[in-house]
């Protein structure tokens, strides 16, 4: 049984191309305008707040790494898949010699980048603030932050049709409210995790002192489990299903 | 006797004459439209359902002062005067909570408007008929239009009827003087939905995002300036629609009549300083809705 | 012989209640196959199902010998020019196609050197420098191709690779695909506008409510068609009417009529014996023959008629 | 009066002149528009229907001067645009009574109506449910019946059959032919399928960047037999060429794989053709004299190609 000669693919294809995948999307993710909005948005909340209310140090990082960056790579990770589908260009790429998981994890990656430039910087700014070795802890915290949300999001993205709302529902009726319970129930949410890594106060609400607050190396090891295993849950769930372009 | 005939079923000519004005088939057809949505049934339920609740509260108030103005009681009358006033606070109350609801109803029906034809590629189909940008213009803004006016002016003016109708006679020679600023307030609440739906409906890209920022931004706006005045920020008032209106109401109900009683509305939240701005800020809305539209009408039609 | 490029075996494919494909037993080789069908008859999604994009819900999909859902490896063999007119409008031409053509495993300088031979191929060496978004439809059907054939593939799959194009790039699109042909390579090509297939390919597959309805050449489809003779115009110069009554002494020949003094058409079950006879008796008889037509021989009329017949 | 009267239109978009002074006046049933793409037809049918002013010129549609008055040419034309649209939300009946109501006809005329012109383009029970769940070829049903409800003195169709499979592509065509035949409207046909405006039309109006390259009927468009011949064999068939040129007879490849052009030697007649096949023993199944298909003469008529 001959072949048509297939012409030969080099060795480690898959991954090579999915590199070249994301940083072809990320160049073309950080033209959009929705990009250039929310970074304006994040940069005049940053100016209001650090001028009028005068946050400082603890409380900025708490509004920026525990509030505004799961919102934004909801917004941003939920769309990945949407917007190929929307556009019908998903073929182009699933036509091609690469495991659709790399793509998948490559457009992920692509569209949670622009979130960690959103979301790093205010976060190490507001850690020079807040004591010594706030910086890299605030830093650890975000950037584990947007990868696990980004993981869950976009996971979320391919099982359900109304992704954003949805995601909005978890992170407030949830994340937020669930974060502040005292006992073993918080450990249940990212946030907690969160915190524990950056290393930030428990939270305003009257028992907060009650918390018990998970050691750090642990938080970031939960948290990097969930950006790993929603990733490969993602990569998985997305080179079994078959899409079909919205005619 | 019958003739043998046969008709051929091809393309026949149209005679007759073309008399419908054709901003009439476009409002039309955004109700029939609206009316399929089932949250247009059920918003207009809930409209229905304030009405009830205060032509109830309008008639046991007026009942209960026909009843006591009889004989005896006569000494509980200035008691109750503020019954009187009452008829006003049912009449202003009526004009803010119903636009709240109207602005539910108006949203789910008219959000789609312009923004449904402009992502549908409908415009040339609109304007390749003989129709000009005003007849589309004015069609929609009818279609809009009637919802508040049915659920907002036509049941003031009803409630208002009951009240003259029931008050005792010594009360209707005041309540004469009501009809015109009750009427003429839900009129302006009319006028400010329609021109905001259609504005925004204009400028939105896909009707269910116009409806929710529609809906969420009254409600956002009437919530953050009610805090932003009580922290002191007086100016911001004038930003919610709905507190300008509330202003409005109350100021043309008191110029209504001179002798009701000073505190008019107790335990409503007080309005903005200066009606006049009040009003000023209505206008700038509608105006605004208005300009919207047009922009985008001439943006998308070049047609004469 | 060698495996085929393309096979299907006992395929059917379900979306929901919808049927779009049931039981389909195909197999495609080299050249250029013409895939017909009427709107919704399932022609799309077996395009799909053989570049990997959907899977079967029964029977198995073999493109170049692999199932090119699961394994990814053999899509490298695939040029896919899809449907709908979806772009990464933002990018120009040559950036688009070399973006993609970098994912079939060439490098950079490679994929450059392959994009700018091939949209010369397709004709846009100057018009592909323009954004997707401002070019005319007629460019972006050429710049789809372009992106389908950059990294030299063995199959190639064009779903509609003509629609909105202008009679311009229709012309010079169906010398690519000819050429493509002759070049050894599997193109399956689906369209609706019959006489630009016809000039395309003589090989045709034809799908009717999901099924496999008819496949093979078009000549000898036509000729199974036994319940519809062909119909033969001739212009004869001298004496049409004694020569028309010769004619009925052929094989095959049910009916002869004089439509003029120098027209005759006959009708036979047998169009390649017509066409040896024919001449032969009219040049027995000193008959000038200008003209030897079957109108209802081509591709169209084979459509017609494989679609009013159940 | 002459269906169209243009005298030195023209009309500039920002960079791009989409019509530079067209002058032309059309007559005829049914008129084929051809050009490739950017040629200026869609402006064209713009400026036609008074949706677009040109910058400079007169137009005068049915008599009409389409600047004066818009809206009175507009009520006599009918136009099915090429993009998808359509009014969201309603069925196919509603949206064609729609369309008959904005041209000021009452309800229950519009609604009649609509049922006659959904009939006439062969969109029966479907005409019920909504706009959204129809194929490309109800959509052009649909669009072509809202051209039609009004009962215009003319109708344009900017690519009505792209998209259709065959048998709707023929139904629609042969509807264009009845409308031709017909008392009804005149149609002017936008399209880029040549092979369709051959079959319906009988003038041709070929545009391209901008400029009138050729109005007029097609006949004359089409230069008369030329001493050449197109000869198709069942199969292709190389041999053939061969043992023509054998014969003396000279032969280049034709449209379609299996076919040829033979330019006979002078004086010669197609007798030779088939001495040549008889002695390779190749059936020929088509013989004619080549006449300038609509293609070649419109690919001969706009002279550079580049689109």
């Amino acid at each position: 049984m001959s072949h048509p000669a297939l012409p030969p693919l080099p060795a480690g294809h898959s991954p090579r191309a999915a590199a070249f995948w994301l940083g072809f999307h990320l160049r073309r993710n950080l033209k959009k305008r929705a990009f250039w909005l929310w970074a304006l948005a994040v940069i005049i909340v940053f100016a209001v707040v650090m001028g009028t209310a005068g946050l400082r140090g603890g409380g900025l990082g708490n509004l920026f790494i525990l509030r505004i960056t799961p919102l934004l790579s909801l917004f941003f990770a939920t769309g990945v898949l949407r917007e190929e589908i929307e556009d019908q260009t998903l073929t182009y790429g699933f036509s091609r010699p690469v495991g659709r998981a790399w793509l998948y994890g490559a457009r992920v990656v692509a569209a949670l980048v622009p979130v960690a430039l959103l979301g790093l910087v205010p976060a190490f700014i507001a850690g020079t603030a807040a004591g010594p070795t706030a910086p890299p802890r605030y830093l650890a915290a975000s950037a584990l932050i947007i990868l696990a949300y980004g993981g869950v999001f976009a996971l979320l993205g391919l099982l359900v049709r109304w992704p954003t709302w949805l995601g909005l529902a978890f992170l407030v009726a949830w994340e937020q409210p669930v974060a502040l319970v005292p006992g073993f129930f918080g450990r249940l949410t990212l946030l907690t995790h969160a915190r524990a890594v950056a290393g930030l106060p428990a939270g305003e609400s009257p028992w907060s002192g009650l918390l018990t607050v998970p050691p750090a190396w642990a938080s970031a090891l939960v948290l990097a489990a969930v950006a790993a295993l929603t990733f490969w849950l993602g990569g998985w769930l997305i080179s079994r299903r078959e899409y079909q372009l919205a005619k | 006797m019958m003739r043998d005939e046969v008709h051929a079923i091809g393309y026949r000519r149209l005679e007759g004459p073309r008399p419908v004005w054709p901003g009439w088939p476009i409002a039309r057809t955004l109700w029939v439209l609206g009316w399929r949505r089932r949250a247009t049934k059920m918003s207009l339920m809930a409209c229905f359902g304030v009405f009830g609740v205060h032509g109830v509260w309008l008639v046991s108030q007026l009942m209960a002062r026909r009843y006591l103005n009889l004989g005896p009681r006569r000494g509980l009358l200035t008691g109750v005067d503020r019954v009187v006033g009452s008829v006003h606070e049912v009449l202003a109350a009526y004009v803010s909570i119903q636009f709240f609801v109207t602005a539910l109803v108006i949203a789910v029906v008219a959000s789609g408007a312009i923004a449904d034809d402009r992502r549908a590629g409908a415009f040339e189909l609109y304007f390749s008929r003989p129709l000009t940008r005003l007849h589309y213009a004015l069609g929609k803004l009818l279609g809009a239009g009637l919802i508040p006016f049915g659920t907002l002016v036509f049941p003031t003016f009803v409630l208002w009827l009951t009240a003259v109708g029931i008050a005792p006679p010594g009360m209707r020679s005041e309540l004469w003087w009501l009809a015109v600023p009750a009427v003429g307030s839900a009129a302006l609440g009319a006028a400010t939905l329609t021109a905001g739906i259609i504005g925004l409906s204009a400028l939105g890209e896909r009707s269910l995002t116009v409806c929710t920022a529609f809906v969420a931004g009254l409600l956002l706006m009437s919530g953050v300036c009610e805090g932003l005045v009580e922290s002191g920020f007086e100016a911001w008032g004038y930003l919610s629609p709905e507190r300008d209106l509330r202003t409005v109401v109350d100021w043309l109900l008191q110029v209504g009549h001179d002798s009701l009683s000073a505190s008019l509305l107790p335990g409503r939240p007080d309005g903005n300083g200066s009606p006049a701005l009040s009003l000023l800020a209505l206008g700038a809305w509608i105006a605004a809705g208005l300009l919207a539209l047009t922009w985008r009408i001439r943006r998308e039609v070049r047609a004469g | 012989m060698s495996e085929p490029h393309l096979s299907a075996r006992n395929v059917s494919k379900l979306f929901g209640p919808v049927r779009a494909l049931n039981d389909i037993d195909l197999q495609i080789g080299p050249g250029v196959t013409g895939l017909l069908g009427p709107n919704g008859s399932g022609k799309s999604t077996l395009m799909k199902l053989f570049a990997g994009e959907l899977l079967p819900d029964e029977g198995d999909v073999r493109l170049l010998g692999h199932d090119p859902f699961h394994f990814a490896p053999v899509r490298r063999g695939l040029g896919l020019c899809p449907e709908q007119d979806a772009f990464y409008e933002d990018l120009s031409g040559y950036d688009f196609v070399e973006a993609l053509t970098r994912l079939n495993g060439f490098s950079a300088a490679d994929a450059r050197a392959r994009t700018a031979a091939t949209m010369k191929r397709v004709g846009l060496e100057i018009y592909g420098r323009k954004r997707i978004r401002e070019m005319s439809r007629g460019m972006r059907q050429r710049t789809k191709i372009a992106q389908a054939i950059a990294h030299d593939p063995p199959v190639v799959l064009l779903d509609e690779p003509l629609t909105g194009a202008d009679p311009v790039a229709r012309a010079d699109l169906i010398a690519l695909v000819r050429a493509l042909g002759q070049e050894g390579r599997c193109v399956l090509v689906s369209s609706h506008v019959l006489h630009e297939v016809e000039a395309m390919t003589h090989q045709v597959v034809f799908i009717r409510f999901g099924r496999l309805r008819a496949q093979g050449d078009v000549f000898r489809l036509r000729g199974k068609l036994e319940d519809r003779p062909y119909r033969v115009v001739l212009s004869v110069s001298g004496d049409a009417r004694a020569f028309g009554s010769q004619l009925l002494g052929l094989a095959h020949v049910q009916t002869v009529t004089v439509l003029a003094d120098d027209r005759l058409e006959l009708t036979t079950t047998d169009l390649d014996d017509a066409a040896r006879g024919v001449p032969a008796l009219a040049q027995a008889h000193g008959v000038r023959l200008t003209r030897f037509t079957s109108p209802d021989a081509d591709l169209e009329s084979l459509y017609r008629y494989l679609v009013s017949q159940p | 009066m002459a269906l169209l009267e243009l005298t030195d239109v023209s009309k500039r978009y920002g960079a791009t002149q989409a019509l530079d002074a067209v002058s032309c006046a059309l007559d005829g049933r049914a008129i084929g528009l051809l050009g490739p793409n950017g040629a200026g037809k869609t402006t064209l049918m713009k400026v036609l229907l008074g949706l677009d002013a040109p910058d400079t010129g007169l137009v005068r549609v049915l008599g009409i001067d389409a600047r004066q008055a818009p809206t009175e040419v507009r009520g006599r034309l009918g136009y099915a645009a090429e993009g998808p649209g359509r009014l969201p939300g309603l069925s196919g009946l509603e949206s064609v009574a729609l369309a008959g109501e904005l041209c000021g006809l009452r309800r229950r005329t519009a609604l009649l109506r609509a049922h006659d012109m959904l009939d006439l383009v062969g969109l029966d029970e479907a005409r019920y449910r909504l706009v959204e769940t129809y194929s490309t070829g109800m959509h052009q049903r649909v669009k072509v019946a809202m051209a039609l409800v009004h009962d215009p003195d003319l109708v344009l169709l900017d690519e009505p059959t792209s998209g259709l499979d065959p048998e709707s592509r023929d139904e629609l065509l042969d509807l264009i032919v009845h409308l031709r035949e017909g008392g009804g409207p005149a149609v002017i046909l936008s399209t880029h399928l040549l092979h369709d405006v051959e079959r319906t039309c009988d003038a041709v109006l070929i545009m391209q960047r901008g400029q009138v390259r050729f109005a007029g009927p097609i006949a004359a468009l089409q230069q008369p037999a030329t001493g050449r011949w197109t000869v198709r064999t069942a199969f292709p068939a190389p041999a053939l060429a061969d043992a023509l040129r054998a014969h003396g007879a000279m032969a280049a490849p034709g449209e379609r794989p299996e076919a040829w052009t033979v330019t006979l030697p002078p004086g010669a007649d197609p007798t030779l053709i088939w001495q040549a096949a008889a002695s390779a023993q190749i059936s020929v199944v088509h013989l004619a004299p080549q006449t300038d298909s609509l293609e070649q003469a419109f690919l001969g008529a706009i002279k550079e190609t580049a689109s």
